[in-house]
This record gives structure tokens, C-alpha cells and sequence, in this order.
């Protein structure tokens, strides 16, 4: 069901991320916009999802956005804290984890991440990023990885500086040879649309873009040469009960800072 | 058994030039003000251990007093860039800094190998990653059963471990709730241990989620309300989110990162809403 | 999601003929009432795990239905040996048992393995002991990093893990509390799971020391009040030590114990006090 | 200070027994005689002694003796109760617990110990013991360790047929040579006297005695040749107040299966 009601570019890439999880029994969560996805696809699409963060807790069913992986709400509406060795261990190496969410600084085609350092140029230093973090088991030991980022050619490049998370590595067959139990990634939800990896090459192509949005904008802010599907679809335009939710989340985010 | 001090005493007394130093906590009971009394006091050349190095270390790495950081995530959670980690690898401000880099699962097993008094630890991790490229203590081992390739990393025994709790009892004890991290491991893999707590409370009652570090494996507890202050402390305090969001322009700019230090931290005042 | 079932309903849809068991608790809410519903079955020719075999496992054996024990310490705690589990062991009565043998701390770490997905755990084990020359179980690694050589032990990865706990949530969420032993890792380390618990509540209320298990990684839970008996669950019952002391002599022959049998687990009746 | 109060050969091994724990700050404690020997100690000479179970219980205080490793007296009053895997990892083999306390079924001139298998000559299977529990690694970790049997033949033998835990080895140096962190057995307590090693040999040899014990009857109750000190010094017997408390804690632990 559509409504005819004014929405952003990033709202259609938080509602199309959450709709990703439509099906899951759990998502590892990752901060930002993940976690964004993961707690509207609570509100709409999956009020079963179980929520995993790396803090530790198990089941967190928050009613507002957390602004870090660690506040309170978090842990206090969990069916379940643990240690983060535990929760690493036990639960993510343990292959108990259905979904995998990242975000990301920089992706290449074959939907590897680097959130480690960039390059700058000869003379210059090389811009720090946060580093690791939780992603690169999070990327290995899930059943499937969705990835959710903002398009342009910065974040969308030819090559990546550093391979902090392997996706695809160099195409398919290297996942299972390095033995990574979990599919990889399997969509990169943008706010322009969505790239899935191909069956055959494992390289990320462009299924989807979102209403009002052309296949030239998706190529222009693609740092490779896209490929694209033959038939892309649009997305479905959010619906006011997916805004609704979705707006409401993040206006209860902001005003807990009491 | 732990001795109950100040905190004045207690950083002076554990903590020291050159030290390896881990100050632990999930975002969740992070001991602020133990590392603000490492700056009034001076305490240089440390080795910063912690899985998210966060605002905490982003103070003391601009103080000047840290040489090395052994970390997995080094953000303003939910805000952006810690800029004065950032300044100090780019440009090496105040003093360069090395880096010993890993993942989360990475550093939550070194802890674990620590407090076990193993040489290293194995997971299924950094599997097609470059991180192991630049440090080493990354490596592998082949299962002896099954010949698979695992990842080992080397364990982590700090000289000193620093966290903030709840409550302790009379004789030490301590108990701490809510996201309980990786502390207790990271208590026990270090040489020394300084706890500081909200209260002292006559007896210690077991809550729900409720970790007990017996006083005999901690050196130090120093009473600290609001100790962990802008991070918070369940059942005491909500986390401050207002400073986690001014500290990105607080911190952006060396000069007006060093007046808040001077204004907020070295003039012994506690830390400004 | 846990389905909730009757017990015979769980045993038959969970354990069957060859499978490798895991039953846990450690002395606390051990499983006897799923034991006891396994020996009704007849579901045989089983591999049993369990670190203190115990009462329980003497009774499985005394029934010809355990073909391998994988375990750490077989004794009536408190009171002496176990006889079923000598008399099968010794004399192959009523059919022979075969054994794989592990110290506690060496068990332990086979569920940790098993839990995380990891094919072996590391620990400071086995030296100088002649355990390790009667099973293929335990083996050594050298670290990468010092070149010291520690024990490896194999992991656990039973088909199934039974456990007793003291409560579950409608939905099948499960939470123990006291002594919690191995059980999360044993019902983590198996294919399948099956919880008996004392009853079922509408929510769960975190207890101080309680362990929840989420009912999605759980198959079947069955309520069973008392089923843990002769042991207990903290806050039901108080262990039967007296039981523990009279199965001495109940065992310690064949024919009484095949009465004991028949009159008290095959004709259906609770094990009698 | 003596009193002329009677007492059995069980008592006088179990009050020395305790008394060797006076001075320790935590006890990792087998359950049966060295369950009695460390409760013992708690209510004489060492009130404050951390009191540590395989089941998971650190700083156990119970009032009656435990029937098993795992009563729930011992949960009720302990400071903590963790994870068997975490006790045994963390805690002793972190190298946290000052004194491990054992039983043994055999032991040898070496204070190796045997509970797994007793040879029983040609044509007859082994008779078969409980096995290993925890012994193996509370003996290697352990700062040190206390042994506590009843003295015969049968337990004190030559050569015993299965190394399940290490004590001396073959003699000096074993130890160091395979790594174990801790010193190993410092003393067996039996109910006729105190064996310890030799500091130049490793060799277990006799160098007290209770009351009323000969030197004669310690060597005839030895399946070697027992080596005795210059000077046997003899026990203080038991004094009313740590027979008061041994008893109270028996009766106690004999009343309560309700």
C-alpha cells in the first residue's frame, strides 16, 4: 500500500532496510544505521526479530533509538545480558545469528568493507577510521550479511585502502575457501536502491532504485562501472504506517539525552 | 584483599610511568574519573588497552600521556571520529602514537586468554581481513584434531586494570550490573586492579545481571559517585548523551580541547554537563 | 522456537537410537525424569555425556541402554562408587560400556568448544597424567607466539542436550539459578535441546545468579515439577541425600537394582523416596 | 593448649588436616576429607579462608558439612557462584586458589596420585575408580597442594598403576620440566602422621606422628620403604575446641537430608 506523503532519501534506505529483514529470526546489530533498520523492522515488518548487540544483550526490544551500541534501554528490555566474550564467542562464532547488519566507510564490488584507514595521497597520512570493531566475525559467522550505507563515489569505490571485513574477497569461491561459514553479504541497501551480488560472479549489481530515482544517478555515484539488472525494479514507496514508526523511533531517540 | 583508598591514592600508588594500562566498560560504567586523576597526576608513556577506546582515551591520548593503544573501535559512539586519536596518528599530536589494531571478537579473546593464563587464544576470526598485516599478535594455529586453520591471538595482561562499579562491601567486594562488558576478564587478566564504585554498602546483595569480584583478586576500591560520568552507571545515573555530542567540537580543535582540559580536568573540578 | 510438549512426547521426538546425549547439572537440577523417560522408550545403543556421570547415569547403564560414556568423574558423590557403571565397565553386565575419559577442567572446555562453534579448546591440562594415552580426545598445540605447549581437547557437539531448570516463559524462554554448572554450554554445543522445567510463569523475572536460555535455541520444553528428584532445584526442592545413600545398596546388585527398576521407572511411578 | 578429651584416628587426621590450612588466603576443595579438613579450618584456624568448588561457588561459608560438591548450602553462602567452565578457567587455572586440597584412592613415594583404575593381576578386568574430576588441574595450578587419606597398604603403594594426577613425578625437577605453575603436594595428612617431600629428593618421607602412633606402625601401614626425619615430632592432639567444632560440623551435615 503506498500514500502520497513527502519522505527523504534516507528514509527510503532506513524503510527498505528494515523491510530486508522481513523473515529473520536475529539480527547482530551493528550501530547507526543498522541499528536504525533493525528497531523499525521491530515496529513494522518482524515485531519478533531478535536484536543482538555486541554489548551483549540478547532479545533488546528498545522504543527508542539507542545512540550508542551500550545505553541502558538496551540491556534493560533484553531477555538476556551476557558478557561480550560470550557474546562473541557463544553467540555469533556459534553460528546462532541469522543476520548480520553493517554499515560501512567504504565498499568495492565485491561488497568488501573498509572502515580502517584511507589513503590520501602520496605525502600525506593516511585518514584514520574507527577500525574493526565487531564486523569482521559479524561478516564471517552470520547466515547472511545486509549492509546499509549512504551512495557516492566515496563510499562506493574502485578499490578499497584496506580490507578491514572481507565480503566477497575477489569473487565467488573465496568465502568457502577460507572457510567462512556464513553466505556473505547478500544486499547493500542505499539511499538510491539496493545491489545484490550476482549468482555467477559474486559482483554487486543494481536490482532495485527507489521511487524517483534513476539507474544514471546510482552509476553516477558508484566509484566502479555499475552493472545493472535487466529489469530494475522501484521500490515500493514507504507507507505512512512505515514513516509513522520509523519517525517516531528517532524522535524518541533525540529526546533521551534527559 | 582490597584496600579501600582515594582515588588520589589509588591511581598514585598503581599506576605508573610506562604502564600498560586497561580502563574497561561497554559504553556502560566507564571510570572517567580514574583517568582524569591519571591526568592530574601526570602519569606518561602509557600503553592504553580497551576494546572501544572511545571520549575516555580520546582525553588521555590528547593529554600527551600515551604512547601505544591496543584497541578494536576507536569512535564517539553514535557521533563520529575521536579527533584526538585521529590527531594524534595522522600528525602524530601531541606525540605519535602506535597501534596495535583488532577486531572485537579479536580483543574480547585476548581478555579471555589473560584472565586464563593462556599464551593466546583461538576463534574463527580475521578470516581474508588485512588487520593481521600490521600487528603481531595475530596468528594461527591448526586444530590438532581436524587440521582447520584458526586464528590465535596473543593474550592480553595489562600491569593495571581500571573499571567502575555499583557498590562495594566493607571489605572490598565489589558488584557491578547492567552491560558488565568484558570487566571481570579484564580485572583478571591484569597484574593490579583499582575499582572505583558509586557506594560502599554494609553488605553486597545480589541484583539480577549482578557480577561479583571478590576482594581478594582486586588491590584498590575508591568511592567515586558519579565516577563514570559522561558514560553511565544502571541504577544510578543515565548516560549523558549531550557531552558524548559537544565533545565532537570540543575535541576537533586542539586549543579548545586543551582550555576544557585545563578548565575541567587539571583544575581538579569534576567533569561539566 | 521451543515447542511445549509433554515429556514423552519430547523424548520421542528428540532422542533416538544411537544419538550422543548430553544430560548436565551439576549436582543441581539434574535430569532425571527425562533419564527416566528415556529407559521406558527403550531407546538404546546411546553414547552419554555427562562430567559426574552420577546416580543418573548409573541407572541408563544399569538398563543396557549406553554403548559409550564420555565423562570426567564417576562416583555417587558423598557416598561411593557407582556400581551399574563399574559392573558394565568390569564385567560388561549387562552389555560392555566403552569410555572416553577427561579430567573436569579438560570436559569443560569440550562444551566451550562445542558452544562456540570451535573444533578444540586450549587449556594448562593433562601434564604428567596418563589420561591422555586412553583417548584420541586430547592432544597438544604449541602457542604461536611463545612456542609453549598446551593440551587441546577435542569439542563436544552432542545431538542432543537435556537440562532441568527451574522455570519457563510461555513462549518457551527457559531461566535457572544457583549452581549453574555446564548447562548453557551443553544445550549451546548440541544439535538439539530439550529443557524440563519445574513450571511455567507468564514472564520471566530475572533472579540474582540466573541464567535465561532464549527459546530460540531451544527445541521442546516440558514441564515437569520435580523432575530433577533426587537432586533439586533451588528454590523447589532440597537435594534427596538420603535417596543418594540407599542407591548404594539398591546397586550395588543386579537383581535389586532390575527390581528397583521395574517397580519405580518402567511401571511409570515417580522414583520413590 | 591439650585437653584429655578422647578422640578417634579419623579426628586427629582431620583437625591436622585443617591446621595445615592455617595462614592460606583460598582453598580449592575436593569434596569428602578435604571438604572436612577446609570447613574445619573456617571454624578454628582460619576463619577468613576463601573457600572454592568445582561446582562453581567462591567463598563458600556453610554451616554443615556438604554431602556432595554441589549442596546448595554451598551456592546459598558463597560471595559468588560462577560457571564450571569459568571456575576452572579463570580462577584456577588463573592461578587465583593458594591450596588445592585432594583425596586420593592410591598414592605413591612421590605423592603421584591414583583414582582412575587399580590393576588387579592376570585374568581379572581393572577395578575401576571414579576417575579424574578435578584433580589433574588443581594439582598443576594450585600454589600448592594438601592431601589428605586414610593410611594402608593399599593406599600408599609402591608403584601405582595409573598416573591420573601428577604430584613429583619421578622426583625433583619432573614438575618444572612439564610447565605446572604450581609447587605440588607440600604435605599428605594421614590418620597416623604427616608425610612431605624431601626437599633434595621429592620423596615423601614420614615427619609427624599423631599421639599414641609409632613410627613402626606408620612404616607397616606403607607399601614402601618409608624414610622417616631424624626427629619425628609428634602432633598436638586435638584441643576441645577444634573437637567441638568437627563434631558440630558432622552433625550438622548428617541431619540435613529433610
Amino acid at each position: 500500500m503506498t500514500d502520497s506523503v513527502e519522505f527523504s532519501r534516507d528514509e527510503l534506505m532506513e524503510v527498505n532496510a528494515a523491510r530486508a529483514l522481513a523473515g529473520a529470526r536475529s539480527c547482530f546489530v551493528g550501530i547507526g544505521l543498522p541499528s536504525t533498520a533493525a528497531n523499525l523492522a521491530r515496529a513494522t515488518v518482524n515485531p519478533e526479530l531478535v536484536l543482538i548487540y555486541e554489548s551483549g544483550t540478547i532479545g533488546s526490544k528498545p522504543n527508542r533509538l539507542p545512540l550508542s551500541i551500550g545505553d541502558g534501554e538496551l540491556a534493560e528490555t533484553a531477555d538476556a545480558v551476557v558478557s561480550v566474550p560470550e557474546v562473541f564467542n557463544y553467540w555469533l562464532q556459534g553460528g546462532r545469528i541469522d543476520v548480520g547488519f553493517l554499515g560501512a566507510a567504504q565498499v568495492d564490488r565485491y561488497a568488501n568493507i573498509n572502515t580502517t584507514v584511507v589513503d590520501r595521497g602520496p605525502g600525506r597520512s593516511e585518514a584514520r577510521l574507527p577500525g574493526a570493531g565487531g564486523a569482521p566475525e559479524i561478516a564471517a559467522n552470520c547466515g547472511e550479511v545486509l549492509m546499509v550505507l549512504r551512495h557516492s563515489t566515496r563510499n562506493f569505490v574502485k578499490k578499497i585502502d584496506f580490507v578491514t571485513t572481507l565480503g566477497h574477497g575477489s569473487g565467488p569461491g573465496d568465502r568457502a575457501e577460507l572457510g567462512l561459514p556464513g553466505a556473505g553479504p547478500v544486499a547493500v541497501i542505499t539511499d538510491l536502491g539496493i545491489l545484490r551480488p550476482d549468482d555467477s560472479t559474486a559482483e554487486l549489481f543494481l536490482t532495485e532504485v527507489h521511487p524517483g530515482v534513476t539507474v544514471e544517478q546510482v552509476r553516477a555515484a558508484t566509484g566502479w562501472e555499475l552493472k545493472v539488472a535487466d529489469e530494475v525494479v522501484t521500490t515500493e514507496p514507504p507507507t505512512s504506517q512505515e514513516l509513522t514508526a520509523l519517525r517516531a523511533l528517532k524522535a524518541a531517540g533525540r529526546s533521551t539525552a534527559v | 584483599m582490597a584496600k579501600h583508598l582515594t582515588l588520589q591514592e589509588a591511581v598514585a600508588e598503581l599506576i605508573h610511568d610506562g604502564d600498560t594500562v586497561a580502563m574497561e566498560g561497554f559504553t556502560h560504567l566507564i571510570p572517567y574519573a580514574a583517568a582524569h586523576e591519571i591526568i592530574r597526576q601526570r602519569i606518561t608513556d602509557l600503553t592504553l588497552v580497551r576494546m572501544t577506546p572511545d571520549v575516555i582515551y580520546d582525553q588521555l591520548i590528547g593529554a600527551g600521556l600515551v604512547r601505544k593503544l591496543i584497541f578494536s573501535w576507536g569512535g564517539n559512539p553514535g557521533v563520529g571520529s575521536l579527533h584526538r586519536f585521529r590527531d594524534a596518528v595522522e600528525n602524530g599530536w601531541p606525540r605519535p602514537l602506535e597501534l596495535d589494531e583488532h577486531s572485537h571478537a579479536g580483543m574480547a579473546n585476548r581478555y579471555v586468554a589473560g584472565a586464563s593464563r593462556l599464551p593466546f587464544a583461538v576463534l574463527r576470526g580475521y578470516r581474508g581481513s588485512d588487520l593481521p598485516r600490521r600487528t603481531d599478535t595475530v596468528s594461527t594455529v591448526a586444530c590438532p584434531f581436524t587440521g582447520e586453520e584458526l586464528a590465535a591471538v596473543a593474550a592480553l595482561h595489562p600491569d593495571v586494570t581500571v573499571i567502575h562499579a555499583q557498590q562495594a562491601d566493607t571489605k572490598g567486594n565489589v558488584q557491578l550490573w547492567g552491560l558488565t562488558g568484558v570487566q571481570k576478564e579484564a580485572v583478571l587478566a591484569a597484574d593490579r586492579s583499582l575499582v572505583t564504585v558509586e557506594e560502599i554498602v554494609d553488605d553486597l546483595e545480589l541484583r539480577p545481571g549482578g557480577v561479583i569480584i571478590p576482594t581478594w583478586v582486586i588491590d584498590a576500591v575508591a568511592v567515586v559517585p558519579g565516577g563514570a560520568h559522561p558514560s553511565y552507571a544502571a541504577g544510578y545515573s543515565v548516560r549523558d548523551n549531550d557531552f558524548y555530542r559537544s565533545w565532537d567540537s570540543i575535541s576537533r580543535d586542539r586549543e579548545a580541547f586543551t582550555a576544557w582540559l585545563e578548565e575541567n580536568v587539571l583544575s581538579g573540578r569534576a567533569v561539566s554537563r
